[in-house]
Protein backbone atom coordinates (compact mmCIF):
# COMPACT_ATOMS: atom_id res chain seq x y z
CA UNK A 1 0.00 0.00 0.00
CA UNK A 2 1.37 3.30 -1.06
CA UNK A 3 1.91 5.93 1.86
CA UNK A 4 3.24 9.54 2.30
CA UNK A 5 4.17 11.89 5.40
CA UNK A 6 5.58 14.88 5.67
CA UNK A 7 7.09 15.65 9.27
CA UNK A 8 8.19 19.43 9.96
CA UNK A 9 10.17 20.38 13.40
CA UNK A 10 13.00 23.20 14.43
CA UNK A 11 16.58 22.74 14.13
CA UNK A 12 17.10 21.08 17.25
CA UNK A 13 20.09 18.35 18.43
CA UNK A 14 16.96 17.41 20.01
CA UNK A 15 14.90 16.29 17.40
CA UNK A 16 17.96 14.44 15.64
CA UNK A 17 16.32 11.24 17.83
CA UNK A 18 12.81 11.97 17.49
CA UNK A 19 13.81 12.08 13.46
CA UNK A 20 14.94 8.44 12.97
CA UNK A 21 11.90 7.34 15.40
CA UNK A 22 9.98 8.82 13.41
CA UNK A 23 10.77 7.55 10.18
CA UNK A 24 11.66 4.13 11.02
CA UNK A 25 8.96 4.03 12.70
CA UNK A 26 7.17 4.64 9.18
CA UNK A 27 9.38 2.58 7.37
CA UNK A 28 8.45 -0.36 9.29
CA UNK A 29 5.35 -0.74 7.22
CA UNK A 30 7.71 -2.40 4.84
CA UNK A 31 9.20 -5.66 5.44
CA UNK A 32 12.52 -3.81 6.32
CA UNK A 33 15.17 -6.62 8.53
CA UNK A 34 15.64 -4.77 11.93
CA UNK A 35 19.06 -4.48 10.54
CA UNK A 36 17.78 -2.15 7.35
CA UNK A 37 15.91 0.06 10.30
CA UNK A 38 19.12 0.24 12.02
CA UNK A 39 20.72 1.08 8.71
CA UNK A 40 17.72 3.99 7.76
CA UNK A 41 18.36 5.49 11.24
CA UNK A 42 22.13 6.27 11.09
CA UNK A 43 21.16 7.80 7.40
CA UNK A 44 18.41 9.85 8.99
CA UNK A 45 20.37 11.21 11.65
CA UNK A 46 23.28 12.46 9.47
CA UNK A 47 20.69 13.96 7.42
CA UNK A 48 18.95 15.86 10.35
CA UNK A 49 22.10 16.29 12.09
CA UNK A 50 24.08 17.89 8.66
CA UNK A 51 21.01 20.22 8.29
CA UNK A 52 21.39 21.38 12.10
CA UNK A 53 25.05 22.04 12.07
CA UNK A 54 25.83 23.08 8.61
CA UNK A 55 22.55 24.46 7.18
CA UNK A 56 21.17 26.36 10.01
CA UNK A 57 24.96 26.74 12.14
CA UNK A 58 23.24 25.01 14.98
CA UNK A 59 20.58 28.25 15.21
CA UNK A 60 17.34 26.31 17.04
CA UNK A 61 14.47 28.70 14.28
CA UNK A 62 15.40 26.46 11.63
CA UNK A 63 12.83 24.40 9.36
CA UNK A 64 13.38 20.86 8.32
CA UNK A 65 10.96 19.00 6.61
CA UNK A 66 10.99 15.49 6.03
CA UNK A 67 9.04 13.81 3.50
CA UNK A 68 8.56 10.07 3.42
CA UNK A 69 7.17 8.14 0.72
CA UNK A 70 6.41 4.19 0.15
CA UNK A 71 6.40 3.36 -3.32
CA UNK A 72 6.38 -0.41 -4.67
CA UNK A 73 7.95 -1.82 -1.21
CA UNK A 74 10.76 1.19 -1.72
CA UNK A 75 10.74 4.00 0.96
CA UNK A 76 12.10 7.24 -0.35
CA UNK A 77 12.91 9.89 2.08
CA UNK A 78 13.38 13.79 1.51
CA UNK A 79 15.26 15.88 4.24
CA UNK A 80 14.85 19.34 3.25
CA UNK A 81 16.76 22.41 5.18
CA UNK A 82 16.32 26.01 3.92
CA UNK A 83 19.96 27.05 5.53
CA UNK A 84 23.26 28.00 4.24
CA UNK A 85 23.16 25.32 1.18
CA UNK A 86 26.25 23.63 -0.43
CA UNK A 87 28.38 25.31 -3.06
CA UNK A 88 30.47 22.72 -3.85
CA UNK A 89 28.16 19.15 -3.69
CA UNK A 90 30.79 17.21 -5.39
CA UNK A 91 33.22 18.36 -3.42
CA UNK A 92 30.78 17.70 0.24
CA UNK A 93 30.13 14.22 -0.82
CA UNK A 94 34.17 13.34 -0.86
CA UNK A 95 34.11 10.74 2.14
CA UNK A 96 36.41 12.64 4.77
CA UNK A 97 35.87 15.95 3.51
CA UNK A 98 34.23 18.54 6.28
CA UNK A 99 34.35 21.88 6.14
CA UNK A 100 34.04 21.72 10.48
CA UNK A 101 37.44 20.44 11.68
CA UNK A 102 35.83 18.82 14.77
CA UNK A 103 33.82 16.45 12.37
CA UNK A 104 34.51 13.20 10.34
CA UNK A 105 33.02 14.13 7.35
CA UNK A 106 31.52 10.64 7.39
CA UNK A 107 27.66 11.69 7.03
CA UNK A 108 27.67 11.40 2.94
CA UNK A 109 29.48 8.54 3.33
CA UNK A 110 26.92 6.74 5.82
CA UNK A 111 23.55 8.00 3.68
CA UNK A 112 25.38 6.35 0.72
CA UNK A 113 26.32 3.32 2.30
CA UNK A 114 22.95 2.47 4.62
CA UNK A 115 20.77 3.60 1.77
CA UNK A 116 20.48 2.42 -1.88
CA UNK A 117 20.66 5.68 -3.79
CA UNK A 118 21.60 9.42 -2.21
CA UNK A 119 21.06 12.26 -4.35
CA UNK A 120 21.95 15.62 -2.78
CA UNK A 121 20.38 18.95 -4.42
CA UNK A 122 21.35 22.35 -3.07
CA UNK A 123 21.57 26.15 -3.44
CA UNK A 124 23.77 28.29 -1.76
CA UNK A 125 22.02 30.80 0.25
CA UNK A 126 18.46 28.50 0.12
CA UNK A 127 18.88 25.31 1.12
CA UNK A 128 19.33 21.61 0.84
CA UNK A 129 17.44 18.87 -0.21
CA UNK A 130 19.03 15.33 0.48
CA UNK A 131 16.57 12.13 -1.28
CA UNK A 132 17.67 8.91 -0.29
CA UNK A 133 16.08 5.61 -1.33
CA UNK A 134 15.98 2.12 -0.12
CA UNK A 135 14.49 -1.34 -1.14
CA UNK A 136 13.36 -4.43 0.95
CA UNK A 137 15.41 -6.87 -0.48
CA UNK A 138 13.60 -9.33 -1.99
CA UNK A 139 16.21 -11.94 -1.34
CA UNK A 140 15.04 -13.10 2.35
CA UNK A 141 16.24 -11.27 5.46
CA UNK A 142 19.63 -9.56 4.56
CA UNK A 143 21.39 -10.52 7.69
CA UNK A 144 21.64 -13.88 6.42
CA UNK A 145 23.40 -13.12 3.41
CA UNK A 146 25.57 -10.50 4.93
CA UNK A 147 26.98 -11.86 8.06
CA UNK B 1 22.57 9.01 26.96
CA UNK B 2 23.90 8.61 30.30
CA UNK B 3 27.74 7.89 30.94
CA UNK B 4 29.87 6.26 33.44
CA UNK B 5 33.34 7.27 34.11
CA UNK B 6 36.31 5.66 35.52
CA UNK B 7 39.90 6.44 36.39
CA UNK B 8 42.50 3.58 37.48
CA UNK B 9 45.90 3.47 37.65
CA UNK B 10 46.42 5.86 34.10
CA UNK B 11 43.23 4.15 32.56
CA UNK B 12 40.56 6.34 31.96
CA UNK B 13 37.24 3.50 31.60
CA UNK B 14 34.20 5.45 29.68
CA UNK B 15 31.05 3.68 30.00
CA UNK B 16 28.13 5.23 27.84
CA UNK B 17 24.87 4.16 28.18
CA UNK B 18 22.24 4.72 25.22
CA UNK B 19 22.22 6.52 22.04
CA UNK B 20 25.22 9.03 21.39
CA UNK B 21 24.58 11.19 19.07
CA UNK B 22 24.34 15.21 17.93
CA UNK B 23 21.95 15.62 20.80
CA UNK B 24 24.99 14.45 23.26
CA UNK B 25 28.17 14.90 21.46
CA UNK B 26 28.97 18.54 23.50
CA UNK B 27 28.74 17.40 26.60
CA UNK B 28 29.71 14.17 26.06
CA UNK B 29 33.00 15.87 24.40
CA UNK B 30 33.60 17.98 27.06
CA UNK B 31 33.31 15.68 30.23
CA UNK B 32 35.94 13.54 28.82
CA UNK B 33 38.47 16.73 28.53
CA UNK B 34 37.53 17.40 31.35
CA UNK B 35 38.55 14.08 32.66
CA UNK B 36 41.63 14.05 30.57
CA UNK B 37 43.18 17.43 31.80
CA UNK B 38 42.40 16.46 35.45
CA UNK B 39 44.10 12.65 35.48
CA UNK B 40 47.15 11.90 33.98
CA UNK B 41 46.10 9.58 31.02
CA UNK B 42 47.73 6.93 28.84
CA UNK B 43 45.17 4.65 28.02
CA UNK B 44 41.30 5.68 27.08
CA UNK B 45 38.85 2.61 27.32
CA UNK B 46 35.82 3.38 25.61
CA UNK B 47 32.74 0.08 26.53
CA UNK B 48 30.57 0.02 24.57
CA UNK B 49 28.89 -2.40 25.17
CA UNK B 50 25.33 -0.57 26.45
CA UNK B 51 25.55 2.02 23.20
CA UNK B 52 22.15 1.20 21.23
CA UNK B 53 23.21 3.83 18.59
CA UNK B 54 25.47 5.92 17.22
CA UNK B 55 26.43 8.29 14.47
CA UNK B 56 29.10 9.95 12.78
CA UNK B 57 28.69 12.69 15.64
CA UNK B 58 29.35 10.30 18.34
CA UNK B 59 32.10 8.83 16.78
CA UNK B 60 33.70 11.88 16.30
CA UNK B 61 33.84 12.51 19.79
CA UNK B 62 35.99 9.13 20.03
CA UNK B 63 38.30 9.82 16.61
CA UNK B 64 38.83 14.03 18.50
CA UNK B 65 40.00 11.35 21.89
CA UNK B 66 41.81 9.46 20.19
CA UNK B 67 43.92 12.13 18.43
CA UNK B 68 44.73 13.66 21.87
CA UNK B 69 46.35 10.63 23.23
CA UNK B 70 47.86 9.63 20.18
CA UNK B 71 49.79 12.98 21.03
CA UNK B 72 50.80 12.13 23.67
CA UNK B 73 51.50 8.90 23.46
CA UNK B 74 48.62 7.18 24.91
CA UNK B 75 46.37 4.46 23.36
CA UNK B 76 42.35 4.02 22.74
CA UNK B 77 40.73 0.78 22.98
CA UNK B 78 37.10 0.00 22.22
CA UNK B 79 35.03 -2.51 23.87
CA UNK B 80 32.14 -4.78 23.16
CA UNK B 81 30.35 -3.17 20.63
CA UNK B 82 27.32 -3.99 19.88
CA UNK B 83 26.82 -5.55 16.26
CA UNK B 84 24.69 -2.46 14.57
CA UNK B 85 27.59 -0.06 16.56
CA UNK B 86 30.48 -2.52 15.09
CA UNK B 87 29.42 -1.66 11.28
CA UNK B 88 29.53 2.23 11.84
CA UNK B 89 33.27 1.19 13.52
CA UNK B 90 33.69 -0.80 10.31
CA UNK B 91 32.65 1.72 7.86
CA UNK B 92 34.07 4.48 9.58
CA UNK B 93 37.96 2.98 9.53
CA UNK B 94 38.15 3.87 13.54
CA UNK B 95 38.48 0.49 14.19
CA UNK B 96 41.60 0.10 11.35
CA UNK B 97 43.59 2.74 14.04
CA UNK B 98 41.93 1.51 17.11
CA UNK B 99 42.35 -1.85 18.63
CA UNK B 100 38.76 -3.89 19.73
CA UNK B 101 38.81 -6.58 22.73
CA UNK B 102 35.85 -8.37 24.18
CA UNK B 103 35.93 -7.22 27.50
CA UNK B 104 37.38 -4.32 29.58
CA UNK B 105 40.23 -6.95 31.40
CA UNK B 106 41.38 -7.94 27.83
CA UNK B 107 41.90 -4.19 26.71
CA UNK B 108 43.78 -3.45 30.23
CA UNK B 109 45.73 -7.49 30.19
CA UNK B 110 46.82 -6.92 25.98
CA UNK B 111 46.99 -2.93 24.77
CA UNK B 112 50.63 -2.74 26.72
CA UNK C 1 13.50 23.82 26.00
CA UNK C 2 10.37 24.67 23.84
CA UNK C 3 10.05 22.54 20.67
CA UNK C 4 7.39 22.02 17.99
CA UNK C 5 6.54 19.81 14.70
CA UNK C 6 4.09 18.82 12.86
CA UNK C 7 3.39 15.63 10.91
CA UNK C 8 0.98 15.44 7.97
CA UNK C 9 0.03 12.25 6.51
CA UNK C 10 -2.40 10.12 4.63
CA UNK C 11 -5.83 8.69 6.42
CA UNK C 12 -4.64 5.19 6.60
CA UNK C 13 -5.79 3.15 9.31
CA UNK C 14 -2.03 2.09 9.20
CA UNK C 15 -1.17 5.23 10.22
CA UNK C 16 -2.70 5.49 13.24
CA UNK C 17 0.42 3.11 15.26
CA UNK C 18 2.66 5.77 12.95
CA UNK C 19 1.57 8.68 14.33
CA UNK C 20 1.06 7.23 17.90
CA UNK C 21 4.86 6.38 18.17
CA UNK C 22 5.77 9.56 16.68
CA UNK C 23 3.51 12.15 19.08
CA UNK C 24 5.16 9.54 21.82
CA UNK C 25 8.94 9.76 20.79
CA UNK C 26 8.41 14.17 20.75
CA UNK C 27 6.67 13.73 24.45
CA UNK C 28 9.96 11.63 25.55
CA UNK C 29 11.30 14.93 25.37
CA UNK C 30 9.87 16.01 28.53
CA UNK C 31 10.28 14.17 31.83
CA UNK C 32 6.75 11.92 31.23
CA UNK C 33 6.77 8.79 32.55
CA UNK C 34 6.31 5.60 31.21
CA UNK C 35 2.84 5.06 32.34
CA UNK C 36 2.27 8.77 30.59
CA UNK C 37 3.38 8.15 27.63
CA UNK C 38 1.16 4.60 27.28
CA UNK C 39 -1.89 7.31 28.03
CA UNK C 40 -0.74 9.66 25.28
CA UNK C 41 -0.58 7.14 22.97
CA UNK C 42 -4.00 5.70 23.42
CA UNK C 43 -5.31 9.35 23.32
CA UNK C 44 -3.47 10.02 19.86
CA UNK C 45 -4.63 6.32 18.48
CA UNK C 46 -8.19 7.37 19.58
CA UNK C 47 -8.05 11.04 17.32
CA UNK C 48 -6.39 9.37 14.81
CA UNK C 49 -8.68 6.63 14.56
CA UNK C 50 -11.70 9.19 14.14
CA UNK C 51 -10.13 11.96 11.35
CA UNK C 52 -10.05 7.92 9.35
CA UNK C 53 -13.34 6.56 10.16
CA UNK C 54 -15.79 9.59 10.81
CA UNK C 55 -13.91 12.54 9.05
CA UNK C 56 -12.73 11.09 6.08
CA UNK C 57 -15.10 7.88 5.80
CA UNK C 58 -12.32 5.50 5.56
CA UNK C 59 -11.38 7.21 2.42
CA UNK C 60 -6.92 6.89 2.47
CA UNK C 61 -6.73 10.30 0.34
CA UNK C 62 -7.52 12.77 3.01
CA UNK C 63 -4.90 14.56 5.14
CA UNK C 64 -4.39 14.21 8.73
CA UNK C 65 -2.12 16.85 10.64
CA UNK C 66 -0.60 16.74 14.25
CA UNK C 67 0.43 19.80 15.78
CA UNK C 68 3.13 18.57 18.42
CA UNK C 69 4.03 21.71 21.04
CA UNK C 70 5.99 21.48 24.35
CA UNK C 71 5.96 24.59 26.13
CA UNK C 72 6.79 25.00 29.44
CA UNK C 73 6.24 21.13 30.35
CA UNK C 74 3.41 20.62 29.05
CA UNK C 75 2.86 18.82 25.94
CA UNK C 76 -0.05 20.13 23.49
CA UNK C 77 -1.53 18.19 20.84
CA UNK C 78 -3.28 19.05 17.55
CA UNK C 79 -5.08 16.55 15.72
CA UNK C 80 -6.91 17.89 12.67
CA UNK C 81 -8.96 16.67 9.58
CA UNK C 82 -10.66 18.06 6.72
CA UNK C 83 -13.33 16.51 6.50
CA UNK C 84 -16.85 15.93 7.27
CA UNK C 85 -16.80 17.63 10.50
CA UNK C 86 -19.10 17.04 13.60
CA UNK C 87 -22.72 18.79 13.48
CA UNK C 88 -23.22 18.56 17.54
CA UNK C 89 -19.96 18.04 19.54
CA UNK C 90 -21.48 18.68 22.43
CA UNK C 91 -23.49 15.40 22.00
CA UNK C 92 -20.22 13.66 20.30
CA UNK C 93 -18.25 14.34 23.67
CA UNK C 94 -20.96 11.71 25.72
CA UNK C 95 -19.87 8.73 26.72
CA UNK C 96 -20.97 5.78 24.23
CA UNK C 97 -22.31 7.87 22.20
CA UNK C 98 -21.49 6.50 18.37
CA UNK C 99 -22.56 7.23 14.99
CA UNK C 100 -21.16 4.07 14.32
CA UNK C 101 -23.06 0.96 15.74
CA UNK C 102 -20.19 -0.73 15.57
CA UNK C 103 -17.97 1.55 17.50
CA UNK C 104 -18.09 2.02 21.45
CA UNK C 105 -18.62 5.72 21.87
CA UNK C 106 -15.59 5.69 24.21
CA UNK C 107 -12.49 7.79 21.80
CA UNK C 108 -13.42 11.24 23.38
CA UNK C 109 -13.56 9.47 26.86
CA UNK C 110 -10.29 8.07 26.71
CA UNK C 111 -8.85 11.31 25.76
CA UNK C 112 -10.49 12.98 28.12
CA UNK C 113 -9.29 10.52 31.05
CA UNK C 114 -5.90 10.21 29.79
CA UNK C 115 -4.88 13.86 28.89
CA UNK C 116 -5.49 17.13 31.24
CA UNK C 117 -7.57 18.68 28.21
CA UNK C 118 -9.49 18.45 25.69
CA UNK C 119 -11.01 20.51 23.38
CA UNK C 120 -13.34 20.02 20.22
CA UNK C 121 -13.69 22.39 17.47
CA UNK C 122 -15.56 21.90 14.32
CA UNK C 123 -17.04 22.94 11.12
CA UNK C 124 -19.56 20.71 9.79
CA UNK C 125 -18.04 19.75 6.24
CA UNK C 126 -14.92 21.69 6.97
CA UNK C 127 -12.89 19.26 9.44
CA UNK C 128 -12.26 18.80 12.80
CA UNK C 129 -9.67 20.26 15.63
CA UNK C 130 -9.08 18.15 18.66
CA UNK C 131 -6.83 19.73 21.39
CA UNK C 132 -5.10 18.00 24.13
CA UNK C 133 -3.04 19.20 26.86
CA UNK C 134 -0.84 16.66 29.27
CA UNK C 135 1.88 18.36 31.79
CA UNK C 136 4.65 16.35 33.44
CA UNK C 137 3.51 15.45 37.01
CA UNK C 138 5.58 17.36 39.46
CA UNK C 139 5.05 15.09 42.40
CA UNK C 140 7.51 12.39 41.10
CA UNK C 141 6.84 9.41 38.93
CA UNK C 142 2.91 9.01 38.72
CA UNK C 143 3.06 5.51 39.11
CA UNK C 144 4.01 5.25 42.43
CA UNK C 145 1.39 7.42 43.43
CA UNK C 146 -1.30 5.75 41.58
CA UNK C 147 -0.89 2.18 42.07
CA UNK D 1 -1.15 -8.24 15.50
CA UNK D 2 -0.79 -11.88 15.53
CA UNK D 3 -3.35 -13.76 16.10
CA UNK D 4 -3.57 -17.61 18.18
CA UNK D 5 -6.38 -19.11 17.84
CA UNK D 6 -7.48 -22.54 19.36
CA UNK D 7 -11.16 -24.38 20.11
CA UNK D 8 -11.50 -26.89 22.49
CA UNK D 9 -14.86 -28.85 23.59
CA UNK D 10 -17.29 -25.64 23.29
CA UNK D 11 -14.49 -23.01 24.22
CA UNK D 12 -12.60 -20.67 21.59
CA UNK D 13 -9.33 -19.33 22.99
CA UNK D 14 -7.94 -16.40 21.14
CA UNK D 15 -4.47 -15.06 21.92
CA UNK D 16 -4.13 -11.79 20.19
CA UNK D 17 0.10 -10.44 20.77
CA UNK D 18 1.20 -7.17 19.78
CA UNK D 19 -0.80 -4.13 19.11
CA UNK D 20 -4.86 -4.18 18.44
CA UNK D 21 -5.83 -0.54 16.68
CA UNK D 22 -7.91 0.36 13.78
CA UNK D 23 -5.66 -1.05 11.69
CA UNK D 24 -6.31 -4.81 12.71
CA UNK D 25 -9.99 -4.60 13.88
CA UNK D 26 -11.81 -5.62 10.57
CA UNK D 27 -9.61 -8.44 10.11
CA UNK D 28 -9.83 -9.87 13.74
CA UNK D 29 -13.24 -8.82 14.07
CA UNK D 30 -14.23 -11.09 10.54
CA UNK D 31 -11.35 -14.02 12.00
CA UNK D 32 -13.17 -14.59 14.94
CA UNK D 33 -16.79 -14.38 13.50
CA UNK D 34 -16.10 -16.88 10.74
CA UNK D 35 -14.55 -18.91 14.32
CA UNK D 36 -17.73 -18.61 15.60
CA UNK D 37 -19.85 -19.46 12.71
CA UNK D 38 -18.01 -22.77 12.27
CA UNK D 39 -18.02 -23.82 15.79
CA UNK D 40 -20.60 -24.09 18.54
CA UNK D 41 -18.69 -21.87 21.09
CA UNK D 42 -20.24 -21.22 24.59
CA UNK D 43 -17.25 -19.65 25.97
CA UNK D 44 -15.08 -17.47 24.79
CA UNK D 45 -11.36 -16.85 26.41
CA UNK D 46 -9.40 -13.61 25.12
CA UNK D 47 -5.60 -14.14 26.21
CA UNK D 48 -4.65 -10.73 26.26
CA UNK D 49 -0.96 -11.49 28.06
CA UNK D 50 0.36 -10.69 24.79
CA UNK D 51 -1.27 -7.53 23.89
CA UNK D 52 0.62 -4.51 24.56
CA UNK D 53 -1.72 -1.89 23.03
CA UNK D 54 -5.27 -1.90 22.55
CA UNK D 55 -7.20 1.50 22.31
CA UNK D 56 -11.17 1.62 21.48
CA UNK D 57 -11.39 0.44 18.03
CA UNK D 58 -9.82 -2.96 19.86
CA UNK D 59 -12.07 -3.13 22.68
CA UNK D 60 -14.85 -2.74 19.95
CA UNK D 61 -14.19 -6.03 18.66
CA UNK D 62 -14.07 -7.72 22.21
CA UNK D 63 -17.16 -6.07 23.52
CA UNK D 64 -19.39 -6.78 19.87
CA UNK D 65 -18.45 -10.85 20.56
CA UNK D 66 -19.63 -10.60 24.12
CA UNK D 67 -23.03 -9.41 22.50
CA UNK D 68 -23.17 -11.70 20.52
CA UNK D 69 -22.24 -14.57 22.67
CA UNK D 70 -24.72 -13.30 25.22
CA UNK D 71 -27.39 -13.53 22.99
CA UNK D 72 -26.80 -17.25 22.46
CA UNK D 73 -26.28 -17.38 26.41
CA UNK D 74 -22.59 -17.85 26.27
CA UNK D 75 -19.80 -16.39 28.19
CA UNK D 76 -16.91 -14.13 27.22
CA UNK D 77 -13.69 -13.87 29.72
CA UNK D 78 -10.42 -11.87 29.88
CA UNK D 79 -7.63 -13.17 31.13
CA UNK D 80 -3.65 -11.80 32.01
CA UNK D 81 -3.97 -8.22 30.67
CA UNK D 82 -0.89 -6.13 31.20
CA UNK D 83 -1.30 -3.59 33.16
CA UNK D 84 -1.47 -0.37 30.51
CA UNK D 85 -4.08 -2.86 28.82
CA UNK D 86 -6.08 -3.13 32.16
CA UNK D 87 -6.57 0.17 32.62
CA UNK D 88 -8.29 0.52 29.12
CA UNK D 89 -10.47 -2.12 30.61
CA UNK D 90 -11.49 -0.90 33.74
CA UNK D 91 -12.49 2.50 31.94
CA UNK D 92 -14.05 1.51 29.40
CA UNK D 93 -16.93 -0.91 31.69
CA UNK D 94 -16.05 -4.15 30.16
CA UNK D 95 -14.60 -5.58 33.16
CA UNK D 96 -18.07 -4.76 35.27
CA UNK D 97 -19.34 -7.13 32.63
CA UNK D 98 -16.76 -9.73 31.98
CA UNK D 99 -14.88 -12.00 33.65
CA UNK D 100 -11.41 -11.63 34.29
CA UNK D 101 -9.13 -14.32 35.34
CA UNK D 102 -5.28 -14.69 35.86
CA UNK D 103 -4.82 -17.85 33.54
CA UNK D 104 -6.88 -19.94 30.80
CA UNK D 105 -6.87 -22.59 33.14
CA UNK D 106 -8.76 -20.80 35.82
CA UNK D 107 -11.05 -19.54 33.02
CA UNK D 108 -11.74 -22.65 32.09
CA UNK D 109 -12.05 -24.12 35.86
CA UNK D 110 -14.15 -21.04 37.41
CA UNK D 111 -16.42 -19.89 34.23
CA UNK D 112 -18.82 -22.43 34.85
N1 LIG E 1 22.42 20.47 4.98
C1 LIG E 1 23.62 21.03 4.71
N2 LIG E 1 23.74 22.37 4.58
C2 LIG E 1 24.93 22.96 4.32
N3 LIG E 1 26.08 22.26 4.19
C3 LIG E 1 26.04 20.91 4.31
C4 LIG E 1 24.82 20.24 4.58
N4 LIG E 1 25.09 18.91 4.64
C5 LIG E 1 26.40 18.78 4.41
N5 LIG E 1 26.99 19.97 4.21
C6 LIG E 1 28.42 20.21 3.90
O1 LIG E 1 28.99 19.01 3.43
C7 LIG E 1 30.09 18.64 4.24
C8 LIG E 1 30.22 17.13 4.34
O2 LIG E 1 29.10 16.60 5.03
P1 LIG E 1 29.22 15.21 5.80
O3 LIG E 1 29.77 14.18 4.87
O4 LIG E 1 27.92 14.91 6.43
O5 LIG E 1 30.34 15.46 6.92
P2 LIG E 1 30.33 16.27 8.29
O6 LIG E 1 28.92 16.54 8.72
O7 LIG E 1 31.05 15.40 9.23
O8 LIG E 1 31.06 17.55 8.01
C9 LIG E 1 29.88 19.35 5.55
O9 LIG E 1 31.08 19.56 6.26
C10 LIG E 1 29.22 20.64 5.10
O10 LIG E 1 30.17 21.59 4.68
N1 LIG F 1 -12.80 13.67 13.47
C1 LIG F 1 -14.13 13.49 13.45
N2 LIG F 1 -14.86 13.83 12.35
C2 LIG F 1 -16.19 13.65 12.32
N3 LIG F 1 -16.90 13.13 13.34
C3 LIG F 1 -16.23 12.77 14.46
C4 LIG F 1 -14.82 12.93 14.57
N4 LIG F 1 -14.43 12.49 15.80
C5 LIG F 1 -15.55 12.08 16.41
N5 LIG F 1 -16.64 12.25 15.62
C6 LIG F 1 -18.05 11.95 15.98
O1 LIG F 1 -18.14 11.84 17.39
C7 LIG F 1 -18.66 10.57 17.78
C8 LIG F 1 -18.06 10.12 19.10
O2 LIG F 1 -16.66 9.89 18.95
P1 LIG F 1 -15.91 8.88 19.92
O3 LIG F 1 -16.20 9.25 21.33
O4 LIG F 1 -14.49 8.85 19.54
O5 LIG F 1 -16.60 7.47 19.66
P2 LIG F 1 -16.51 6.45 18.42
O6 LIG F 1 -15.32 6.75 17.59
O7 LIG F 1 -16.44 5.12 19.09
O8 LIG F 1 -17.79 6.63 17.65
C9 LIG F 1 -18.36 9.66 16.61
O9 LIG F 1 -19.24 8.55 16.56
C10 LIG F 1 -18.52 10.61 15.42
O10 LIG F 1 -19.88 10.75 15.06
Amino acid sequence: MDNQAKLEFKSLAANVAFARVTVAAFASQLDFTLNDLEEIKVAVSEAVANAVIHGYDNQPDGIITIIMTIREGTLELKVIDYGRGIANVKKALEPSFSTDPERMGLGFVFMQSFMDNLHVESTPGKGTVVTMNKSVSLSGPKEQVEH
Amino acid sequence: MELDLEYRQGTLFVRPRGEVDLSVADAFRDVLEENLAKNPVNHLVFNLSKVTFIDSSGLGVILGRYKRLKQQGGRVSLVGALPQVRRILVLSGLLTVMNEYASEEEALARAG
